[in-house]
């Protein structure tokens, strides 16, 4: 089940991995380019610390759902 | 109402930063300007205003700007090691267009020099004082009166054209005691800054113009301000693009350099169509109307031109007023920094003799007569 | 016809020059006449000479310091250093008023016409040496400057609040009469 | 949840930054804004102001009142705007040297004037805008542009500098602490007063390569395992407190600030 | 007995000096001469720096190498000095606004250097030079040519800053201490690293009529009554410390000082 | 030795200083200055001398004259705003009489301005930033070469004169790489300052004069030195004396106006007798030199001057080498700095042609070829 | 006879353009020429944008920055903003070498003969992106500046000590290796 | 019995009192131009306290008398 859905805004990331690497849910793999991929989505609790420890803007966590 | 009193220089400075509506004060104890420093934290309270006496003149002058930039007219007071350290804040103040006076009483310099003496070896370092290229304006008052009518013109022209106006007083007028016509606000014509109307939104802090100036807004109202040292664009967002840096630093030129007939015109005394003119500032500029007077009673054709705007150079009209002098005598109690500057107007240096003292004493009306009478015979 | 009385006065730090000048100038300005007022200042004033200048004058007044004062009062010896060179100058138009008992004359050099009385010891007496000009001033108003003694009465009031300002008034009144007993 | 309030207070149209990938500026700015949405501060009563280095940047992308003056002077200045506008709140937030190298004797003097004012100081233990020199606040014996063989110079804890001059509220956090950033922020904005809220960041462009911590996320693994809370901290023995930093709250008190003081002397 | 011996440290012959009757400026001035002589100091490897003020003017009546600088910058002066002739015992002879007012930031950075400098302060509650301002020295609400209704804002201890910040030996005494005074003066003077001696010190011509404490005698009366030794005042219950000052010895450690942190750091 | 090596303008400043003797830095890092202290912190200890990063630039300065007072050739680099903050302790230099040089690579200003591109506009702050008559020497270099030979001459100038000497780089010339001929220590003229040699017994600092300066001692030396920045007697103790005043500043001014020929004289290239003159200063000078070459080749008769020693403005020089010249144009990248000094060497304005950029990029040859054309058609 | 060269390598920040500017001045040093070398500079280099010249002569520079290259190496799109100007305008005298993957010119607008080669991709294979600037010196060494390989590979080697140093002059030859077989 | 010798120095004295009031001998007293004026030397213990305390190197006290 879908808790929360994260969005990355590559115009703003610069890929600095950060997100990735303390997502408590390693909910994030690296791609080809360096941009963080979001892989397990279905792992994210809705925590937000990615978001919050994103330096650039670059990732949004929507937690309220709609559906 | 118009009161007369008897006054210092120093205090005529301090009532008509009062009454040109200054309510915020900051500064640092140091000689000659002290008094402007103590009748503040007096009277400050009493109009409702805010004195402060920071831990040293780059935090006054600092605070000076603050308080200019949250809405009130603002002023500091120094001298010569205090100006040093206000320059580079005064740079600020020019490039992010904040009014605020400056009264500098110059003392005997350099370095701490003699404290409780006179000089006017300042004239360059108030113009000159802060690096890069931009103008700022000067005024120079010869009596208490002056120093009253000055400092009002000195706050309204620091809003009107946003930029640090400086006072160049000195040790004499500060302290002598003489007669003022204090006209208090209602008589005085006083400009407020224009401020923003339009909509609050997309608001652009330098981008409506009127006469090359912005027109701003204060912090805390309600359309947004940004203010910054580096170039910026009309946001006041900053910026390291080669055109808005040229235009912006031309602007800050131009908005001052082209309009001067704004500023104080200097007087001129005595005969028009002289052949000997003295031209001088300031005290000594007593002293030279005193000479001046005297030869021409016994039959000399002599003028005097008496600068009150310093900066920038008043060239228009001192080409004009001396244009047809043989002679020009320039009384200042330093090396010659006016003088300088009448060269700079094109006039030959043989036609320009100095009367230069630099012994931390006042230059007399006996001085100047001495040297014209030389000239004359 | 004279217009224009320069004075200076000129004792030690604790003689009240500065405060006396302003009385002075205060006197004037309230008689209508245009004064221009100023003193020694700073660190100087600590130490052994303080001078006070006041010009008086039916005129507009352009240089506000005195040059060469046509009055000038002197009340302790060091002062007479700082004017030897216009004391000591013939047809030097100043006249020399001192303290007979701190500050007669250095001998033969001052080419001055000089006028000596008990300023400092007479002040003493009523309250202390800090009132020593307020003595000269009484002496000044009565016998060549044209002020009248009510007005320099009350700028002495005005100055000094209350109780030290009578005294200081009853110094000044004190200077009337050692020159109204002047044999002049 | 909060929602994106948070970016009324920020210029996105202006992003990305100017900043290096990973720099703790970003960080901060956001926990920032997060804060003012939280309070609902109204953006023409905000006032954030800067000091001069990387950090001073953060201005450049806010959409409040902002100010950015001369390196060190920024307290100075905001001392003015509070005494004329005391209804502004104004945060100050300024790079480590900008702080406690040129603007120590502000920093001081701000402290024990009780100043209404948030101060922000985003240590990352060197000038990052001039190229990684070490600050007064880098800890001894490191690794920077201009002590290739280690820091010759003691360093000074500010948190308690601030408490010594008479500071209401002290606190220090690091850019990993993210929450409590946040959190600490908005309660520095609850008091009267000064407040300081130092947050030690990572700049891993100089500081990190220079003394060999490795990219971004080592040094925050960094700052996670050394900075400790301060009652932890406190309970350790002098040998084991060489080895970490404390973090929490050192100050929380309601002395009466500079405009209360000056408007008391009027009776 | 000691003899005459201090006179050769004094320049005798520019007395009287330009101090008011009273001022504690010349008690400390022998007192410091007298600490010379009992160490026999050199006078060319002695140097007296002065910070601008009435207590700058010290530098006027002595006979060793004289540095009298700008206002509120001495110590970084004399960190040049010390740098390059680390043998010279240096002195460096601050007024309170100099030193806490427009030095406070080189004050703080000297101590936290540890630069080998002993430092005096000669504390007169005001800016005697220019007519008696308050400086930030000067306790909360007291009278003087700024502050008629009160001084507005609080002061700071710097002694206890000197400590925090990292000097090797901190003291306060007053002018009528003055056999302490001596001897203190002496123990810093035996010390590596910087030192502060605070001596509180009367302004008869402004402190004290501002504040109608009445004539010298009173003033050093005052300084007698208030000023306790700090083993007696830290057993005092807060109420009662608001009565009174500490005076003695607040730190005496052996830390290394700037030279030998940047020879060290040479390996 | 002489050896060969690429430097950028701010290494070459760096290691002339070492190599002229310099044992002292203190500063603070500012861009475009930075690479000198950061080079100076790896440099000062192998050469057994002194680093050290002051709080600011207030303190660096400070420390560079307690070092040098200390015997040191010491010195500091920084940009406008550091600049600024200096000028209070330039001044003090000036009037204590404290060798020391200061290396002020301009910036884009006014105020924080543009912190990493070019500018040459500190030209009028770098002599007038600091209050009171004073006299100072200010050298501007123009390529890589000309940073190292100028440094070892401003130290050597500095000694000679005891005052501060400022040496104007800019942003350009900082960073940009070019060979150099690095003269070693043994290769170079040294001035070394002079020491008293009379007994110690009554020695006074200030009073035994050789060409108008002072024969001082150093701290810690056995001839007792007494420096203050207040108007001093010959002793070094203080004084307010009139004369000693007067004649303690006119001597400042005089000790350095009236020995102008030992200052670096400009260079001239191209014709002489030339209709048209381009003067110019620092990287400009370079562009202007290119273009100048380029209409030469084409026929037309141009020269160049170089300004070398900016201040004291040589006058007399510019006089003699531009008389002849029909139009002069002043290459410069700022206001028109330069230009307003040969107005006061007495050449008219409408002689005088300002090919000036203000937008934060250096001035190309191709811009002064245009301006050089448009005159010669 | 073609005596000076003047060349621009422009990319983004993490491409190595100072290095490799000043591994080319310091060779051309080697080899006895003048030369002057500049770089983008302070925060504009931590950003998208990063440009060196070098310039390299027989004759002396008189001044030493660029205003128009001879030849301009381009690395990534957002640098063809900065030289439109030049490339753009007809005649001039500008070569274009540009990445083929990453920097293709923009359409229609260039009027520079241009050359393209694999750059980056082919220092990533090798090493990483911040050796581009190494390859590119490798095709400039061999289509269009007298420098001599030995010179390059030597300036290499002694900027970047020890592995690194093998691993650029690596790059650097399959620079020169893509010149010898690109069908100019 | 005499233990020291007290002498003032006219010329620098400045009449500030200090010595008079806290000298714990009493030794002082004032004269009428406000001079101290040495009156009970007997009464002096040669402790030096006037000396130390004269803030204007007026007064001098010899401790190892000849006699
Ligand atoms: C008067 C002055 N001196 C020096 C500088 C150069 N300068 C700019 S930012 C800075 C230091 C930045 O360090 P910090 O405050 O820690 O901010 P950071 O860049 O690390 O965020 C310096 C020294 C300046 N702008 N002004
Ligand atoms: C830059 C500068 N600002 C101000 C002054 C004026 N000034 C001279 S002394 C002084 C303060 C003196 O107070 P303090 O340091 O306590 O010494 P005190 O006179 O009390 O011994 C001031 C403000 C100055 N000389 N230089
Ligand atoms: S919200 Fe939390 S769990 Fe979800 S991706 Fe972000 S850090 Fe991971
Ligand atoms: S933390 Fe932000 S900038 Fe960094 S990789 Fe993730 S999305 Fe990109
Ligand atoms: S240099 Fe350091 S502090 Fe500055 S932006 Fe880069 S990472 Fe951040
Ligand atoms: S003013 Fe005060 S500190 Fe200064 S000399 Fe007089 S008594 Fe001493
Ligand atoms: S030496 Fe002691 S006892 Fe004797 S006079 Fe002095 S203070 Fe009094
Ligand atoms: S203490 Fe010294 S100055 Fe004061 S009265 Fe006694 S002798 Fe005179
Ligand atoms: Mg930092
Ligand atoms: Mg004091």
């Amino acid at each position: 089940m879908k808790k929360a859905n994260v969005a990355i805004n590559k115009d703003l990331c610069k890929k600095c991995a950060i997100c990735v690497h303390f997502c408590p849910k390693e909910v994030f793999t690296i791609d080809q380019d360096g941009y963080p991929l979001i892989s397990r989505l279905d792992k994210c609790t809705g925590c937000r610390l990615c978001f919050l420890r994103c330096p650039d803007f670059a990732l949004e966590v929507e937690t309220e759902l709609d559906d | 109402m118009t009161i007369k009193k008897l006054l210092t220089g120093n205090d005529a400075c301090t009532y008509a930063a009062i009454n040109a509506g200054a309510r915020f004060f900051a500064g640092y104890p140091i000689t000659p300007a002290t008094e402007i420093v103590e009748l503040c934290s007096e009277l400050m309270p009493v109009y409702n205003g805010n004195f402060i006496q920071m831990e040293d003149e780059i935090a006054s002058i600092a605070a000076v700007i603050g308080a200019s930039l949250g809405g009130a007219k603002a002023f500091t007071a120094t001298s010569g090691p205090g100006l040093a350290l206000m320059s580079e804040n005064i740079g600020f103040a020019a490039m992010a267009e904040v009014p605020c006076v400056i009264i500098n009483v110059q003392r005997y310099g350099p370095s701490t020099g003699i404290a409780t003496k006179f000089s006017q070896s300042d004239v360059m370092a108030v113009r000159w004082g802060s690096p890069g290229d931009h103008s700022l304006i000067v005024l120079a008052p010869s009596s208490v009166q002056d120093s009253y009518d000055l400092t009002v013109e000195a706050f309204n022209l620091s809003e009107r054209f946003r930029t640090p106006v400086i006072l160049l007083s000195d040790a004499a007028l500060a302290h002598v005691r003489e007669k003022v016509e204090i006209r208090e606000p209602g008589e005085l014509n006083l400009y407020q800054r224009e401020k923003p109307s339009g909509p609050v939104n997309g608001y652009l802090p330098y981008g409506t113009l009127h006469n090359n100036v912005p027109v701003m807004s204060n912090f805390g109202d309600e359309h947004i301000l940004r203010v910054t040292g580096l170039v910026h664009q009309e946001s006041g967002y900053s910026s390291d693009n080669s055109q808005i840096a040229e235009e912006l630093v031309q602007r800050l030129a131009r908005k001052i350099d082209n309009y001067q007939e704004e500023l104080p015109a200097p007087f001129f005394y005595g005969r028009q169509a002289a052949d000997l003119i003295v031209v001088s500032f300031g005290i000594s500029a007593r002293a030279s109307l005193e000479a001046v007077n005297t030869v021409n009673s016994e039959g000399f054709k002599a003028g005097m031109l008496e600068l009150r705007t310093i900066w920038p150079f008043p060239r228009k009209k001192v080409k004009e007023l001396c244009s047809g002098a043989k002679k020009i005598l320039v009384v200042e109690a330093n090396h010659g920094q006016v003088r300088e500057q009448l060269i700079s107007c094109g006039f030959p240096p043989e036609k320009l003799r100095g009367v230069n003292k630099q012994n931390a004493e006042v230059i007399t009306p006996s001085e100047v007569l001495l040297a014209l009478k030389e000239e004359n015979s | 016809m004279k217009n224009t009385w320069r004075t200076i006065l000129s004792g030690s730090g604790g003689q009240g020059m500065g405060m006396a000048g302003k009385i002075l100038a205060e006197a004037a300005f309230m008689q209508g006449f245009n004064t221009a007022q100023s003193q020694t200042y700073g660190a100087g004033a600590r130490g052994d000479l303080s001078q006070s200048g006041i010009i008086i004058s039916s005129e507009d007044i352009l240089f506000p310091l005195i040059e060469k004062p046509d009055l000038l009062v002197i009340l302790n010896n060091k002062s007479y250093g700082h004017f030897a060179p216009i004391l000591n100058s013939n047809c030097n138009g100043t006249i020399l008023i001192y303290d007979q008992d701190y500050a007669p004359p250095p001998k033969g050099k001052i080419n001055s016409p000089s006028f000596g009385f008990t300023v400092v010891n007479k002040a003493r007496e009523i309250l202390s040496e800090k009132a020593a000009c307020m003595v000269a001033l009484g002496i000044l108003t009565r016998l060549w400057i044209p002020l009248d003694k009510t007005n320099v009465s009350q700028a002495i009031q005005e100055t000094f609040p209350g109780k030290t300002g009578l005294q200081n008034i009853k110094c000044f009144e004190e200077g009337l009469k050692l020159a109204e007993n002047y044999p002049l | 949840m909060p929602s994106d309030d948070y970016k009324q207070y920020v210029a996105m149209d202006r992003l990305p930054s100017i900043w290096c990938p990973g720099c703790g500026n970003g960080v901060a700015l956001k926990a920032l804004a997060l804060a003012f949405a939280e309070l609902e501060m109204p953006p023409d009563k905000t006032l954030l102001a800067n000091g001069i280095g990387c950090s001073g940047r953060v201005g450049d992308y806010v959409r409040c009142h902002r100010f950015h003056g001369t390196h060190g002077r920024t307290l100075a200045f905001v001392t003015g705007i509070k005494l004329v506008r005391p209804e502004i709140k104004a945060v100050c937030l300024l790079g480590d040297g900008d702080c406690s190298a040129i603007g120590m004797s502000h920093f001081v003097h701000s402290a024990r004037r009780n100043v209404d004012i948030v101060t922000i100081v985003i240590n990352n233990y060197n000038y990052g805008m001039t190229g990684g020199q070490f600050s007064p606040l880098s800890p001894y014996n490191v690794i920077t542009s201009t002590s290739r063989s280690g820091k010759a110079e003691p360093d000074i804890d500010i948190c308690k500098l601030a408490d010594l001059a008479g500071a209401n509220y002290v606190f220090r956090t690091t850019i990993y602490h993210v929450v409590e950033m946040k959190n600490y922020i908005k309660e520095a904005l609850g008091k009267k007063g000064f407040s300081l809220v130092e947050i030690v960041s990572p700049c891993p462009t100089y500081y990190a390569r220079y003394n060999k911590i490795g990219n971004i996320i080592k040094q925050l693994e960094w700052l996670k395992d050394k900075f400790i809370p301060i009652e932890e901290y406190n309970q350790m023995k002098d040998a084991e407190k060489e080895n970490f930093f404390w973090r929490g709250r050192l100050t929380n008190r309601d002395l009466p600030d500079l405009y209360q003081h000056t408007r008391r002397s009027r009776g």
